[in-house]
């Protein structure tokens, strides 16, 4: 598939974004994580951000200029976002060198600029799709789906991470099963707009409930939010398993889920 | 020619073992085959223009303008000296420079070892002569003359210097000739009978017409620059009417269309004429002074038409016909479009020639801007020196012997005493473009040798002994003229001939040279000379005065293109025809001569019987001409495959959907193609176009019969072929 | 397998093949019999390059056992590759790999034209048969080796293979390969990628 | 007063031969995919009764370009002195966005040359007086440049059917639909 590098980029920047937050949020709640355990977690942004990085590139012509691809800041919501994203990437190296110093208060400051740059990022990212040739993604569902999947994959990938490193155990399925309910409900709204809209969104719909990815997202989602929600009724619930099932399910159905975005855009 | 003794000092045991081997010298030994030291300062980076002349089988035949640098082409277009080309190329002329740079064009002489097989081993020119030569005069040695090499060289270059085949073959002895064509024959007799020959008014004055009438002509496909002239017209006001069975591409840019049943197109005509003669619209003076057998045609139709019937007929309700006529009748000028399309037909040339009757009564005729414009030939007086050297001395027999081109396969098969042993196919593709290809094919099987010179692989190349690779315009000399417009273009060679490609005419030169070094005296052919000086022999003094041109050289340094004298392009503006009265001839002792009837009247149409029902219609394409350009793959990428165009509700009855595959079959063959459903075709007749053979095990002529049209062997020594009259069943596939 | 550093040839070694290669689209080795194309294979053997690649040394066993029937279909697999009458399955001119769709006599064509002329040759018959036919190409750093007076003949030789031979060759051999329906062939366009493996070196030329 | 130039494309006189397409195909020896300008069938009910129409078209080098807004090296400009929509290939890293963003689809992503691509209305041979290909080698003169700053045409529309709402990126480009003729088909 021809947009599979964006599907990847996008996944991983906005999961990097809600784990980010949610990391700096835990920390700046003066809950204890080790410096080993947020080094760690810092650094997987790092790893992940790169990666990310590089993936993108291989969707241009000429990867070995994608640094031109600032130049038109004043203008190009993708320029704004590789500003952005590469802002925010590079503030996460900052911030993960004062995980290293052990500097707390600094870690709080820069994460703070960081978390507000990286939603301006994963924001530019989502204008970049909401433009009225592609009528499926000109709307603000763009904007809710690419920021419902940060809340919806960060969090639950920190969590993780810290419940296998068996440190702090914080109840995420809270906010992920509200999560969920929210994309639920935006879903709705988006394919019934879909089909209410033009030929072009119409048929995007259609592709889209004729696809089988549809149907295991679906079908994942659902299985995500049963788990998630037995997790949030249930502590014996919250553990490294139940989380690192619930966010590989969640990555999957995410991640087809971007697939089909990409795959049923219908253009004008 | 590269420094040799460097190369051995350098070479060590391997290298000189390899050589010694192969017994060759180190490489670059070979002067004609490899890399020599530099002869001269850098070729002549400046870009260049050339004139050439588009050389197709197609009314326009355009002036083109080549642009050459560095000894390659880079663009062709049209040339503005040429008020018809007016500097554009249809979409197919635009394709020539991947016509001439395909990595796929037939480079060398080739011979195939076993027909059919796809094992070729390269030859030399040389050889290839020998091997032909030698044939040549095996046959006339067995047979005591030529009779048995049969030419089949028809339309695919109509540069006059490519009568060298036909010149060659008659300097040989005589021969066996694929005669007639398969293109306009029967409407050309039926103007013939009528007014002498095929005679028509220039293109460009449909400007001048108060009413155009274009009777089953798709000019918006087949002559783009006359389509141009016609929509000027419109557009200051003149009504343009189309009668076709198909809405076409014309059809769609009519004022008024009218959809005729096929092959009733002389009723329609006759039905208008019974109108204006009740009428009295019709030129009394003219009929009278200007044409025998009026008062005879009077009667026939007075007696055998009437409006109704003719709206019967064809479909066409009465009050539309009547409007018409009057319409025509009053409109000065009046011009007339007859395409070829429409003769194809078992009744096609009488429908001609009722046509033709309704522009003389209302003296349409001799008119700038009128006319019953169908075909002309009046800029064609070109010497033909190729074909001026006549049989060696001592040749037995007294002249050629004539195949029927429209049924080649199976008058090749039916010819003895002698048979046809040898085949020579110059610009033509008979396997993909006769009708039963099959038979054609049998015919090839009998064949002790089969030449083909051609550009490009296809059917009929792939079933020869010997191909031999020929030239593009581009690369090589001649002159062109039109049979619609009335301009003369040159062709001047703008690069070197690629490969080891030579013109029809070296080739001849070539075959003559070592015909008379086996058997010296055995081809009158010259065996060298100059392609410009042959061609500066085309030029004769009526060309010279028609034209204002005094040779080829004059034209090229003049713009490449030049238009006749104003004198000509008004068919008939004398009044004085070339029948044996001088006279228009209503009625035609020629045409009784050759077993018509004397008037132009209604000849029952063809029809179809309960098995194959659906009338099959194969038109020309738009992207090709016959078998050429359609395998080009930059035209590839605006359509890739056959169809067969069908009326939804056609279709609806097979449970046939867009792109389904459909099998099209009658007696003769069958061929699945992909449906295309349209509302612009009639619910009772399908349509495929014609020329399709790339990707495909078909063409669209595998269910076409050699079913003869009724005129033809007056004017073309053979009639027609009723293309149209070809009646198939559809199923799902 | 990985070629090393240590694999690189003496320069009688490539000559060799450059002239080998170049014979073989000169159509020089159509008429070899079964017996001469033992002997090219031994003259191949005596060089140490053959020894190092197992496709080379299976494609080298295949030339020594060709049989009657090889040798007879050759010509015709050869023909249908790389010279007609039909669409060429092969072409073996660069242009037709690197430009616009394939035409030839283009750009990359007059580039490599510009070569010649450096070194002070051309094509006998320019501008009739593409200069870039792959037998020229070979012929040309043939020449470019055999010439230590050129100035900068090592450059020149690099460049023209990176610039040109390399950047085609190896889709020339692939699609010989994907199209041989002869053992000949189909040895000889495995030697070919090899060799053109080989004189890549350790750059990463696709 | 700086120039709109915008092209003028005449459906009633095309014929849907293509000429255009392979014109400036020819000239500019694009890649086979490659169309800087494309024709396209129109359905057949057009102007009510069954005709066989076809629209040619190029970029439409709008007054506010998509392509222009998604480019994120900033290779597009739009000319002040007559308003073309002029594509940089020497900047354009083929992220494709633009392909993506223009409403008609116009720029395409050449897989040879890994960049985009798209019609340029030959502003080159316009500055030196001559007219683009296209409307140059138009077999039936159906294209033409027209200053829309200067005239006015009547008759036209900026809409023909199967073609994006123009209110989104204000397309130069006008169309003259065909004028139904009367046709009369056998029952």
């Amino acid at each position: 598939m021809h947009d599979l590098p964006l599907v990847v980029f996008t996944i991983l920047s906005q999961l990097i974004l809600g784990g980010f937050v949610t990391l700096w949020w835990i920390d700046r709640k003066k809950t204890r994580i080790s410096r080993k355990t947020g080094l760690l977690i810092s650094i997987s942004f790092l790893i992940l951000g790169g990666v990310s990085l590089l993936v993108s590139m291989l969707h241009l012509g000429q990867p070995f200029f994608a640094y031109r691809a600032i130049l038109n800041f004043g203008v190009s919501w993708l320029s704004r976002e590789v500003t952005f994203y590469g802002a925010f990437v590079g503030l996460i190296l900052a911030y993960t060198w004062f995980w290293y110093k052990d500097d707390r208060a600094k870690r709080s400051t820069i994460g703070w600029i960081t978390s507000s740059i990286g939603v301006v990022a994963i924001f530019s990212s989502a204008k970049i799709y909401m433009i009225p040739a592609i009528p499926a993604w000109d709307g603000v569902s763009t904007l809710f789906a690419f920021f419902l999947t940060s809340i919806l994959l960060g969090p639950l990938f920190v969590a993780a991470i810290l419940a296998i490193r068996g440190e702090v155990n914080i109840n995420i399925s809270g906010l992920s099963v509200l999560t969920l309910a929210v994309t639920a409900v935006v879903m709705a709204g988006y394919f019934s707009s879909l089909l209410a809209g033009l030929p072009e969104a119409v048929e995007t719909a259609r592709l889209t409930f004729n696809h089988i990815f549809f149907w295991i997202r679906l079908v994942t989602f659902a299985a995500a939010f049963t788990i998630l929600f037995l997790s949030y009724k249930n502590s014996k619930w919250q553990n490294v398993k139940i989380y690192s099932v619930a966010f590989a399910v969640l990555l999957i159905s995410e991640f087809l889920g971007r697939v089909l975005f990409y795959e049923t855009a219908i253009h004008l | 020619m590269l420094a040799d003794n460097v190369s051995r000092r350098t070479f060590l045991k391997g290298s000189a073992a390899l050589s010694t081997l192969l017994g060759l010298g180190a490489i670059g030994s070979k002067a004609t085959n490899g890399l020599v030291p530099t002869a001269a300062a850098k070729s002549n980076s400046q870009k260049q223009q050339f004139f050439n002349a588009c050389p197709r089988n197609c009314y326009d035949t355009c002036s083109i303008v080549t642009t050459v640098e560095d000894g390659r082409i880079t663009f062709v277009t049209g040339n503005e000296n040429n008020h018809y080309t007016k500097g554009r190329l249809c979409v197919k002329g635009n394709t020539y420079p991947r016509i001439v740079y395909s990595p796929d064009r037939i480079k060398y002489p080739m011979r195939q070892k076993g027909r059919g097989s796809g094992n070729w081993e390269r030859i030399s020119w040389d050889e290839a002569y020998t091997i032909i030569a030698k044939k040549m005069l095996d046959i006339k040695k067995e047979y005591g003359n030529t009779l048995p090499i049969c030419l089949n060289k028809y339309s695919g270059n109509f540069n006059i210097l490519n009568y060298a085949t036909e010149g060659m073959l008659s300097s040989i002895g005589f021969t066996t000739r694929a005669q007639g064509t398969p293109c306009d024959p029967a409407g050309s007799d039926a103007q013939a009978f009528d007014m002498g020959t095929a005679y028509n008014n220039d293109p460009e004055q449909f400007m001048d017409a108060e009413y155009i009438i274009l009777w089953g002509a798709n000019p918006a496909w087949t002559s783009a620059h006359s389509m141009y002239f016609i929509e000027q017209a419109k557009e200051k006001g003149t009504k343009l009417v189309v009668i076709d069975p198909l809405i076409t591409q014309t059809a769609s840019k009519a004022d008024e269309y009218i959809q005729i049943k096929p092959s009733t197109d002389g009723a329609l005509a006759l039905g208008m004429i019974r109108y204006i003669m009740d009428q009295h619209l019709y030129d009394e003076e003219w009929v009278n002074n200007h044409a025998i057998g009026f008062h005879e045609f009077v009667s026939y139709v007075k007696k055998n038409i009437t409006v109704e019937w003719a709206a019967e007929k064809t479909g066409v309700p009465k009050p539309v016909i009547e409007r018409i006529a009057r319409e025509y009748a009053t409109s000065k000028p009046a011009n007339i479009w007859i395409g070829f399309g429409m003769q194809r037909h078992t009744n096609g040339g009488s429908m001609v020639r009722a046509i033709d009757a309704l522009a003389a009564l209302t003296s349409n005729i001799g008119k700038k801007g009128g006319g019953v414009n169908y075909i002309g030939g009046e800029t064609w007086g070109f010497n033909y020196h190729t074909m001026s050297f006549g049989a060696p001395e001592g040749t037995e027999g007294e002249a050629d012997r004539y195949v029927n081109m429209n049924n080649f396969g199976a008058q090749v098969l039916d010819a003895q005493d002698p048979p046809i042993k040898m085949m020579w196919i110059a610009c033509r593709n008979p396997i993909a473009q006769d009708p039963e290809p099959n038979v054609v094919k049998k015919a090839f099987d009998q064949m002790d040798l089969i030449v083909t010179a051609d550009l490009y692989m296809n059917q009929t190349v792939e079933y020869s002994d010997i191909v031999l690779p020929v030239t593009t315009p581009f690369e090589t000399v001649g002159i062109n003229v039109s049979y619609w417009h009335y301009w003369m273009n040159a062709n001047e060679q703008a690069i070197k001939p690629l490969y080891e490609t030579k013109s029809d005419l070296e080739i001849a030169m070539g075959l003559s040279k070592k015909l008379n070094e086996l058997e010296a005296g055995s081809c009158t052919f010259p065996v060298s000379g100059n392609l410009v000086e042959w061609v500066e022999k085309e030029f004769n003094d009526d060309i010279r005065k028609l034209f204002g041109v005094k040779s080829w050289d004059e034209l090229r340094k003049n713009g490449g293109t030049v238009k006749a004298s104003e004198k000509v392009t008004v068919a008939w503006e004398d009044l004085k025809f070339r029948t044996p009265s001088g006279k228009y001839e209503f009625f035609s002792k020629k045409a009784v001569e050759y077993g018509h009837h004397p008037l132009p009247v209604f000849i029952e149409e063809y029809k179809a019987n309960n098995e194959y029902p659906i009338r099959c219609i194969s038109p020309h394409w738009k992207l090709g001409i016959h078998s050429q350009f359609q395998h080009i793959d930059w035209l590839g990428a605006i359509q890739d495959h056959p169809f067969v165009e069908m009326h939804p509700d056609l279709a609806k009855k097979y449970s046939i959907r867009e792109n389904d595959m459909v099998n099209v079959r009658n007696e003769a063959g069958y061929l699945t193609l992909p449906a295309k459903l349209t509302k612009t075709v009639p619910v009772d007749t399908v349509v495929m176009y014609e020329g399709w053979w790339k990707d495909v095990h078909y063409t669209e002529n595998f269910n076409v019969k050699a079913l003869p049209s009724d005129m033809g062997d007056y004017s073309k020594g053979q009639r027609g072929i009723a293309f149209h009259d070809n009646f198939v069943k559809i199923e799902k596939a | 397998m990985t070629i090393t550093q240590e694999t690189v040839m003496k320069p009688e070694e490539r000559s060799f093949y450059y002239q080998l290669f170049c014979h073989y689209y000169r159509g020089d080795l159509l008429q070899l019999t079964r017996k001469q194309w033992k002997q090219v294979v031994q003259i191949i053997k005596e060089y140490q390059y053959t020894s190092l690649l197992d496709e080379v040394a299976q494609s080298l066993q295949v030339l020594e056992e060709v049989t009657e029937r090889n040798i007879q279909t050759f010509e015709y697999d050869y023909n249908r590759l790389f010279v007609g009458p039909n669409k060429l399955l092969a072409s073996p001119f660069e242009s037709s790999y690197r430009n616009y769709e394939g035409n030839v006599l283009q750009q990359e064509t007059l580039n490599v034209r510009n070569f010649y002329r450096y070194v002070g040759l051309q094509v006998a018959n320019e501008g009739q048969i593409p200069d870039d036919h792959i037998q020229f190409e070979l012929e040309f750093i043939l020449h470019v080796l055999s010439q230590p007076t050129i100035e900068d003949h090592r450059q020149i030789y690099k460049m023209f293979l990176e610039k040109h031979l390399l950047q085609w060759g190896f889709k020339h051999c692939e699609l010989i390969l994907q199209n041989s329906q002869n053992p000949i062939t189909h040895a000889m366009a495995v030697i070919l990628k090899e060799f053109l493996q080989l004189e890549g070196g350790n750059k990463d030329v696709s | 007063m700086a120039k709109k130039l915008g092209f003028l494309v005449n459906i009633e006189r095309c014929i849907g031969c293509h000429a255009c397409e392979i014109s400036c195909k020819s000239f500019y020896q694009l890649e086979p995919s490659m169309r800087r300008r494309t024709v396209r069938e129109l359905p057949e009910d057009l102007v009510g009764s069954p005709v066989r129409a076809f629209v040619s078209t190029a970029c439409n080098h709008c007054d506010e370009p998509a392509c222009q807004k998604a480019c994120p090296v900033g290779a597009y400009t739009k000319r002040d002195e007559d308003g073309i929509v002029v594509h940089n290939q020497e900047l354009c890293i083929g992220c494709q966005m633009c392909g993506k963003a223009c409403p008609y689809g116009v720029p395409q992503y050449n897989p040879v040359k890994k960049k985009m691509d798209k019609c340029s209305m030959c502003y080159d041979r316009l500055d030196v007086g001559e007219s683009p290909i296209c409307v140059s080698k138009c077999p039936m003169e159906a294209i033409e440049i027209v200053d829309y700053n200067e005239v006015q045409p009547s008759g036209t529309v900026s809409l023909v059917p199967t073609f994006a709402d123009p209110s989104i990126t204000h397309p130069t480009t006008q169309f003259i639909l065909p004028k139904p003729g009367k046709q009369f088909r056998r029952a």
